[in-house]
Formats: structure tokens, C-alpha cells, sequence
């Protein structure tokens, strides 16, 4: 009977969608607004060849910051809500019960994890070239971890170094955006103050590359964490006593 | 002068949000300090900044250097100024008040510190944002940051509060998306107000759908009635500072974002029916719901949500008059719940149900809290000497106004209701014996402070209540006045 | 878009939407979770045709690798099937 | 043809979303609800980068074969809304992981009828 119910509504619902988004047929020419000034502005005074890194950074930047604070948030409460009792004896990680993966899965994340690191860094570092950027570098950075993490048992994050990577990183983004504020033309937060370069130079665009490389860093560092926390889930022993 | 920028709302909370993970490897007492003093400057400049706003004028934060409708911008005008100064006090006062709180211990009280310090940062960014995606991101900031506070107590129920929370969060958060999704396909833009001026254009039905969208995402954190499900179970689970800012932040932040969709963006004549159903619903089902609660933190939670109601009729009048006492009324509420909660938590600090029954006799056992939490049953009810009467009478006023009669007797019907669950409550305290055995954990100095600056507002306003009119008239006329936030924004573009 | 293209686009379509149902009746939750990893796999793909290559990397990224994988350490952490 | 693609591939993204509302309302799994508003999200997903697809696009990068700018270029916008939201859809789904995994530890359950110390 639920179910029922359930579905007449959604298909209300999808009858109601359809019908609005009929009326903007599928690669028809769409209503002028502010994508065209993105597309002219993004390389002629920007200087930055990937428009969507151009809108993800400088036109929308705010929302970036946003969006990095969303998943440090989501770092943070995961944390408060799974309980990480600290190990202080940083080689009692509790995994290391679990069965040891085979040895040519070993080899195999030796072998792909620098692979995998030098990608990451790749896609954040040309963000403003080639498609990707801070959040999908900072993804792969974090697959790689992650195949570390469950190839290596024993493996063992040191949080001392995510929380300095992340901390640093947030910080240099927030610290680029005042740095605007101070030094850029017009005083704004987030303006750019350095000089724009040339087009599809990998030194162009301003703190655009800058801020997508802070990104990058946090964004690896604080999905890491979330996985570590995940992975570490067995030690978080509830006590029913903590109110 | 530099110093004093809308943008310290943002950039510093979450600046600071980002390096206390290091400051506490500095010197662990400066994890509790310093929230405090972020605090006290976000308090101070947004005293500077709105005592320094020309009326009807509006400061406009581009963000980037892209002038609007290019870039993200931040309106700071009568109205979101007021909200931003309700917001940073509240904060600061929480603050106080929480800062020794609990021995929780460091690790936790840095994670507190942050979700709370994220909470504020969201909640300001939902008031001063006048990007619609941005918006959209804030909220979801918000949300993230309540889920996290919803659960930090392992001992309580708070998981499953914050699941509930969690699960109706994402479902409106996601139709709030395809909301924006849909306004961004009919007007190519983003920016609130160059909405507002394309939406004309945009034909009737699909402005419905919009709306409708817009309504689910922004009710859940206004508390709106089919959507509250999570904030009896929120406010009962979290911790009692918690509570209190989601009363004070949370829920202002939400009706905030409605309102400001519904008066600025659209201009279809069917949304003031629609808010003011809904705020009838809301408001009658949550009183009566109050009357029959047994444990305190609900019953507040339901009184909460009974406001909200109330603010959000008061809003639907679609005058100046009814603005302006909503206005008042979210004042109200935020520092009246605020003290609520705050007592609250300490009267029913050792009792493990947090049971209303428990309170008897607190009256002697704990004067100075069971003061404080009769003050705030006063005021809320609307009785002469505390700022509540005078929100509630320009309510009345402005219903009578537009010749409501049904709902102007469902409001006194339903303040009637109201007086008898408080009172109820205050008889318990003071006219009743105290039972055996009582275990009370008196509340530190902070805490004491932190409670008694709220008691003396609610005081001193309802005494003078000249001091905040001027204000709470000028953010009226700010948000009724469409046009003049459209051209603040755009200046150069001519409207028709 | 190529004819090609079209084809290769409705194809993905369907198997979005085949898989969609499949993780939603699986009573494997592990089935479920891989049921829905394809998903992502898929859209990645047609993110890539419908000429979106940043969407389609953090997608493949983020849908298909890193939510996967906090899915299944969450699922061995509780019960693997859904009881009725 | 184009009708049939408006169709399709709109459709399709509207019936995912659906099928993931469906999921979240209806299952008693907890995982199987975070599942369901993880096909809901990606629906949505679907839906923006359709929107700001136009016929015979190319990606919006100005590499230096493309320099002459009469090509069209898809709608950056829903794109970069789209890198936003799936980001945030991860945090969300995050964090409602890590509350069932708690409340699996709590009620030894993951059934929601068997979890009910609160009124729903």
C-alpha cells in the first residue's frame, strides 16, 4: 500500500519535471546569460584555458571554499561521530590482524601507488590547462592511499602529517583569498593579484593554478582521513558511560 | 575602513575552522579560546557595520572582483544585517557559555569547536549570499556541520536523531538543487537578483514547480510542517548549546533563505496563501503537540517549531506591518529559545529523561537557573513586561490589519495553549515540593554570564522597546522593497 | 553528436538505468553497491560524450572508486543482507 | 530525432532520479537508503550535464586547436554546479555511513523498524 502511494507520487512528480524540462530541448541553443561572458572572459582577460576551472576557481570561487570546507566538515564530523580513540602507539594500528593481502597485490600497489600519486598531481596542476583540477587530483591522490591502505595492513597514516597538509592548505586558500583583498586592483576577496601569462602556458592564470594546487592538497588530505577513519572503524569501542 | 567587511563573516570562521587542528598542537587551551575570540570580533564588526548602515542603502561584496551578475556576490542590507547581527551575538554568547563545556576533553571540544564554528560561518552565509548555487552550498554547510553536532553525544540517541536529520536533509537538499537546476535553464543566470528580473518571462506553471522545489529545500531547516520531523528528536538528542543555536541559527538562517526567495525572486500571488497554510499547520500542530510532551528539550523543540509557524504567518501577510513583526519575532525567538535552552540544559543536567516532572521544586533548589527559564517562559508567552508582548502585539495588530479574523482567534487560541504547557511548568518549579533525592550541577560563572546578558536584553527591550523598532522597521522596508535591492546589485541594468 | 555517438549514448542509457533497478531489488548489499559503482561507471562515460571530461573525471574518481569503497567498508562493519 | 534524444536522455535521468527517491522512501535498509540517495544524486548529476550539452559541442578548454573561437562550446556553468555537487553528495553520503556503521553498533540492527528509541 505504501509503496503504492510512493509510486503515484513520484510519478506525479516525474510527470511534473518532464514536462518543465521539455521546454529547453536537449542541445537546442540556449537562453543567453552568463556562460557566454565565461566563455569570452575565461581566455581573453582570465587567461585560464579550461573554462570550468575558470568558473570552479575565479567566477565561482566562493563556492569552491565552500565545497573544500564541506568535505573538511565531513572529515570533522566523521571523526566526532565514529569516536577515533587516539592510538598514541602509532605501530598498534588494529588492522593488523586482518589477513595479509596477497603478494602480488603488495607488489602490484608498489608499483601503481607513485604512478598514481604523479597522476594526481598532474591533473591538479594543469587544472587550468586540461580537464580536472584540485578535486579530481586530490581524488586520485586518495585512490592511491586508499590501495596502499588495503594492500598494507600495516600501513599506518600518520595523522600528524594529514592534519598539517590539510591545515595548511585551507589556510593558503583563505589566505590567497585575503591576500586579494590587500593586493589586488579592486580589493576584492578571492581577485587575483598576479600577473594573468599567456594562454595555455602552465604558469598562466594568476592564483587560479595556485588555488587549485591548495585544493588539490586538501582535498587528497581530507578524503584520506576519511577513508583511514572508516578503515580504523574496529578501534572506535563505544562506551556507553560517555555522555 | 578595511577592518570592518562583510566578508570576515566567512573567511575568518573558516579560517580559523581550518588551522585549530594546528593551534591545539600549539597550546591546547587556546582550542576553547579561540572560537571565543573570533567570536567576539565577527560580534563586534557586525555591530560596526550595521550601526554604520545608511538606511535603504545596501553594501555589496563582490567577490573575485566580477561585478554581479558575473561573480558571486554578498548583499549586506538592513534586513540581512539585522539577521547577521542576531546570528554573531547568539554566537558569541553560546560561546561563553559553552566554553567550558563539559570535560569532554580537547580532541572533542577542538571537534565541537569546529562544527560549531562551521554552523555560524553556514548560517551567515546563507543570510548574506545573494547567489542562488551559493546559497545552496551554505546550506548544505549548515546542514553538515547540524548533522555532526545532532550526533555528538555517544551516550544519547543522537545517531538516529541525526539520521533522521541526515535523511531529510538530503532528499530537500536534492530538490533544491533541481530547483536551481530548472531556474538556471529558464534564466541563464544565477544571481538572485538578475533572476528576479528575468523570471518575468519564465511562464507561470514552471515558476510553480520552482517554488514548490525552493519551499521543501528551505522548509526543513525553517522547521516547516511536514517537514520538522527532525527537530523534536535534533533538539532533544544534541547537546543543550547545540539546541540552543539551532533554535537561534539554524531555523533564522532557513526562514531567512525562504523569505528572501519568496519576496525578492518571484512575484506570483499564490506564495503568501501557500506560507500562510503552512504557517497555520505548522504552528497548530506543533502547539498542541507541546502540550502533551513529557521530556523539556521536546516540548521546547515543539514550542520552537510553533514560533517558526508563527513568523512564518506573520511573513505571509505580504505588508509592511506583518514584515515587521516577523521581524520582531525572529528577535525574539532566537534570544528567548536561546535563554530556554541554555537554562534547560542545566535544570535538567543530572536527571538521565530530561523529564518535566523531575523540575519539582527546582524553584528553591536552583534559584538563579529556574529564574532564568521563568523569565524566558514569560517573555515567550508574550506577557507585558519582557520584548515577547511586544512582538506578539504588532502579530495581532498586523493580522487584524488585513481582517483575518479566523487566524488573529487562532493565534490568541493558540497563545492560550502556549501559557498553559509554560506555566505548567513554572508551577511544577515553584509550587511544588522538591522530590527526595536531587542530584544539581550548578552552572558555572560562564554560564551564569552567558544567561544573565540574554535575560538583560529580553529585559531592557521589552522595557524600551524604541531601541530596536528603528532597526527592525528598516529591514522591513529592506525586504519588502524588491526593487531596491535589485538596483543596489544591478545598478546599471533599468528595470522594465 | 555522430550517429556513433547517439547510439553508444542511448546503450549507456539503458544500462544506467538497468543497473539502477538491479541495486535497488539486489538484497546483496555488496551486489547493490557494485550495481551502483557500474552506474557511475556509466555516467562517466556519457559525461565524456556529452563533452563534460572535468564531470566525467571526478565522477570516475569520486563515484566510482572512493564512494564504492565507503560502501563496502561500511557494509562490513554491519550486515551484508537485507533482511525483509 | 532530436525529440527522441530530448526524450531519452532527459527521461532516463528524471526515471534514475526517481528510482532513487523510490529506494530512500520505501526500502527499511539503512544502506539500502544511502544507496537510494546516492542514484538520486547521480540522476541529478545526469540531468545538469545534459542541460548543458549543445549540439556539436566541444569540451569548454580552449586548447591551442581551438583558439579560433567560433566553435561551440558546451555550458560551462552546470559543469562547474555539477564538480560542486557531486563533491558534496560524497561528504553527505560520508557521513550518513559513518551514522549507520554507529547505529549498527548501538541497536545491532540495520533494519530502521527495529530502530525506534525515538518517535518517528
Amino acid at each position: 500500500m505504501k509503496k503504492l502511494i510512493v509510486i503515484t507520487l513520484l510519478l506525479i512528480l516525474g510527470f511534473y519535471l518532464m514536462s518543465t524540462f521539455i521546454s529547453v530541448p536537449f542541445g537546442a541553443e540556449r537562453i543567453a546569460g552568463v556562460k557566454d561572458y565565461y566563455l569570452k572572459q575565461s581566455p581573453e582577460t582570465l587567461k585560464v584555458s579550461n573554462v570550468v576551472t575558470a568558473i570552479v576557481v575565479s567566477f565561482r570561487g566562493f563556492d569552491t571554499l565552500g565545497e573544500v570546507t564541506v568535505l573538511f566538515l565531513a572529515s570533522t564530523a566523521l571523526g566526532s561521530i565514529l569516536y577515533r580513540r587516539r592510538t598514541h602507539h602509532s605501530g598498534l594500528n588494529p588492522q593488523r590482524e586482518a589477513v595479509v593481502s596477497s603478494t602480488l597485490v603488495r607488489t602490484g600497489a608498489k608499483v601503481l601507488f607513485p604512478m598514481i600519486i604523479l597522476l594526481g598531481a598532474y591533473v591538479f596542476v594543469h587544472g587550468h590547462l586540461t580537464p580536472g583540477g584540485g578535486f579530481q587530483g586530490g581524488a586520485i591522490i586518495a585512490t592511491g592511499f586508499l590501495l596502499i591502505l588495503i594492500s598494507y595492513r600495516k600501513f599506518f597514516i600518520n595523522h600528524n602529517v594529514l592534519t598539517w597538509v590539510e591545515a595548511l592548505a585551507g589556510t593558503t586558500f583563505v589566505l590567497i583569498g585575503i591576500g586579494g583583498f590587500i593586493f589586488a586592483n579592486q580589493n576584492n576577496f578571492l581577485e587575483n593579484f598576479l600577473p594573468e601569462g599567456t594562454l595555455n602556458n602552465l604558469i598562466s592564470g594568476g592564483v587560479v593554478g595556485i588555488i587549485y594546487i591548495a585544493v588539490g592538497f586538501k582535498v587528497g588530505a581530507e578524503i584520506t582521513g576519511i577513508l583511514d577513519t572508516l578503515l580504523t572503524i574496529k578501534e572506535a569501542g563505544l562506551n556507553p558511560d560517555e555522555n | 575602513m578595511v577592518i570592518s567587511n562583510p566578508i570576515y563573516f566567512i573567511a575568518l570562521p573558516l579560517l580559523t575552522a581550518f588551522l585549530l587542528p594546528l593551534i591545539g598542537k600549539v597550546y591546547k587551551p587556546l582550542i576553547r579560546l579561540t572560537p571565543g575570540f573570533v567570536f567576539a570580533f565577527m560580534a563586534y564588526i557586525s555591530f560596526d557595520l550595521f550601526l554604520n548602515l545608511e538606511q535603504g542603502k545596501a553594501q555589496i561584496i563582490q567577490i573575485a572582483g566580477w561585478a554581479p551578475p558575473l561573480g558571486i556576490n554578498l548583499v549586506y542590507d538592513n534586513f540581512s544585517g539585522f539577521i547577521t547581527l542576531i546570528i554573531t551575538t547568539l554566537a558569541f554568547i553560546v560561546w561563553v557559555y559553552s566554553y567550558k563545556f563539559k570535560k569532554v576533553g580537547f580532541d572533542n571540544s577542538k571537534k565541537f569547536f569546529i562544527l560549531m564554528m562551521l554552523l555560524v560561518a553556514g548560517s551567515i552565509g546563507v543570510v548574506l549570499t545573494g547567489d542562488i548555487f551559493n546559497l545552496f552550498v551554505f546550506i548544505e554547510i549548515t546542514a553538515i556541520s547540524s548533522y555532526g553536532l545532532t550526533a555528538f553525544y555517544k551516550g544519547r540517541d543522537g545517531a538516529e536523531a541525526a539520521f533522521k536529520f541526515l535523511f531529510i536533509g538530503a532528499l530537500s537538499s536534492t530538490l533544491l538543487l533541481l530547483g536551481i537546476l530548472i531556474l538556471y535553464t529558464q534564466t541563464g543566470t544565477l544571481n538572485m537578483a538578475e533572476i528576479a528580473i528575468r523570471l518575468k518571462d519564465v511562464p507561470i506553471a514552471t515558476q510553480a514547480i520552482i517554488l514548490i522545489l525552493f519551499f521543501v529545500g528551505f522548509g526543513i531547516e525553517a522547521e516547516m510542517f511536514p517537514l520538522n520531523g527532525w527537530v523534536p528528536d535534533a533538539y532533544s538528542q544534541a547537546p543543550g548549546p547545540v539546541a540552543a543555536s539551532f533554535a537561534g541559527m539554524l531555523a533564522k538562517a532557513g526562514i531567512y533563505g525562504l523569505v528572501r526567495i519568496i519576496y525578492t525572486i518571484f512575484d506570483l500571488n499564490g506564495i503568501f496563501g501557500l506560507l500562510l497554510i503552512m504557517g497555520i499547520l505548522t504552528m497548530i500542530i506543533a502547539e498542541t503537540a507541546a502540550l502533551k510532551q513529557k521530556n523539556i528539550r521536546r516540548m521546547l523543540a515543539y514550542s520552537s517549531m510553533g514560533q517558526m509557524g508563527l513568523i512564518m504567518i506573520a511573513f505571509a501577510l505580504n505588508t509592511k506591518a506583518g514584515i515587521y513583526a516577523a521581524i520582531f519575532l525572529m528577535f525574539n525567538h532566537a534570544l528567548i529559545k536561546t535563554m530556554l535552552f541554555l537554562s534547560a540544559g542545566f535544570l535538567t543536567y543530572s536527571t538521565k529523561d530530561k523529564k518535566i516532572s523531575d523540575l519539582d521544586g527546582f524553584g528553591k533548589i536552583m534559584p538563579f537557573t529556574a529564574l532564568i527559564f521563568g523569565l524566558g517562559a514569560f517573555a515567550i508567552v508574550g506577557l507585558p513586561p519582557f520584548s515577547g508582548f511586544w512582538s506578539k502585539l504588532s502579530v495581532l495588530t498586523a493580522v487584524a490589519d488585513k481582517t483575518y479574523y479566523v487566524i488573529l482567534a487562532t493565534i490568541l487560541l493558540i497563545s492560550v495553549v502556549e501559557i498553559v504547557y509554560y506555566f505548567r511548568i513554572i508551577g511544577r518549579l515553584y509550587f511544588k515540593k522538591a522530590h527526595e533525592e536531587v542530584k544539581i550541577h550548578k552552572p558555572s560563572w560562564n554560564a551564569q554570564v552567558a544567561m544573565s546578558v540574554l535575560a538583560i536584553l529580553i529585559i531592557v527591550v521589552g522595557i524600551y522597546p524604541d531601541l530596536i523598532t528603528e532597526y527592525i522597521s528598516n529591514a522591513a522596508d529592506a525586504l519588502f522593497d524588491k526593487s531596491a535591492y535589485i538596483k543596489e546589485v544591478l545598478p546599471n541594468v533599468s528595470l522594465n | 553528436m555522430g550517429i556513433g555517438s547517439i547510439i553508444f549514448l542511448i546503450g549507456a542509457l539503458i544500462f544506467i538505468l538497468v543497473a539502477a533497478i538491479y541495486a535497488v531489488i539486489q538484497k546483496d548489499l555488496i551486489h547493490a553497491v557494485i550495481a551502483t559503482s557500474l552506474i557511475s561507471l556509466a555516467l562517466s562515460l556519457v559525461f565524456y560524450i556529452l563533452q563534460a571530461p572535468d564531470v566525467a573525471l571526478t565522477e570516475a574518481a569520486i563515484g566510482i572508486a572512493l564512494s564504492t569503497i565507503i560502501f563496502i567498508i561500511t557494509i562490513r562493519n554491519t550486515k551484508r543482507y537485507e533482511s525483509e | 530525432m532530436q525529440d527522441y534524444l530530448t526524450y531519452s536522455v532527459y527521461g532516463s535521468a528524471i526515471l534514475l532520479m526517481l528510482i532513487g527517491l523510490y529506494a530512500a522512501l520505501v526500502k527499511k535498509n539503512l544502506i539500502k537508503i544511502v544507496i537510494g540517495l546516492s542514484i538520486l544524486d547521480a540522476g541529478i548529476h545526469l540531468l545538469f550535464v545534459a542541460v548543458g550539452y549543445l549540439n556539436n559541442a566541444t569540451a569548454p578548454i580552449f586548447s591551442e586547436t581551438v583558439l579560433d573561437k567560433n566553435v561551440v562550446m558546451a555550458d560551462p556553468v552546470p559543469q562547474a554546479l555539477v564538480l560542486t555537487a557531486i563533491v558534496i553528495g560524497f561528504g553527505v553520503t560520508a557521513v550518513a555511513l559513518a551514522l549507520v556503521v554507529r547505529l549498527y553498533r548501538k541497536h545491532n540492527t540495520t533494519n530502521i523498524d527495529e530502530i525506534k528509541n525515538l518517535k518517528w
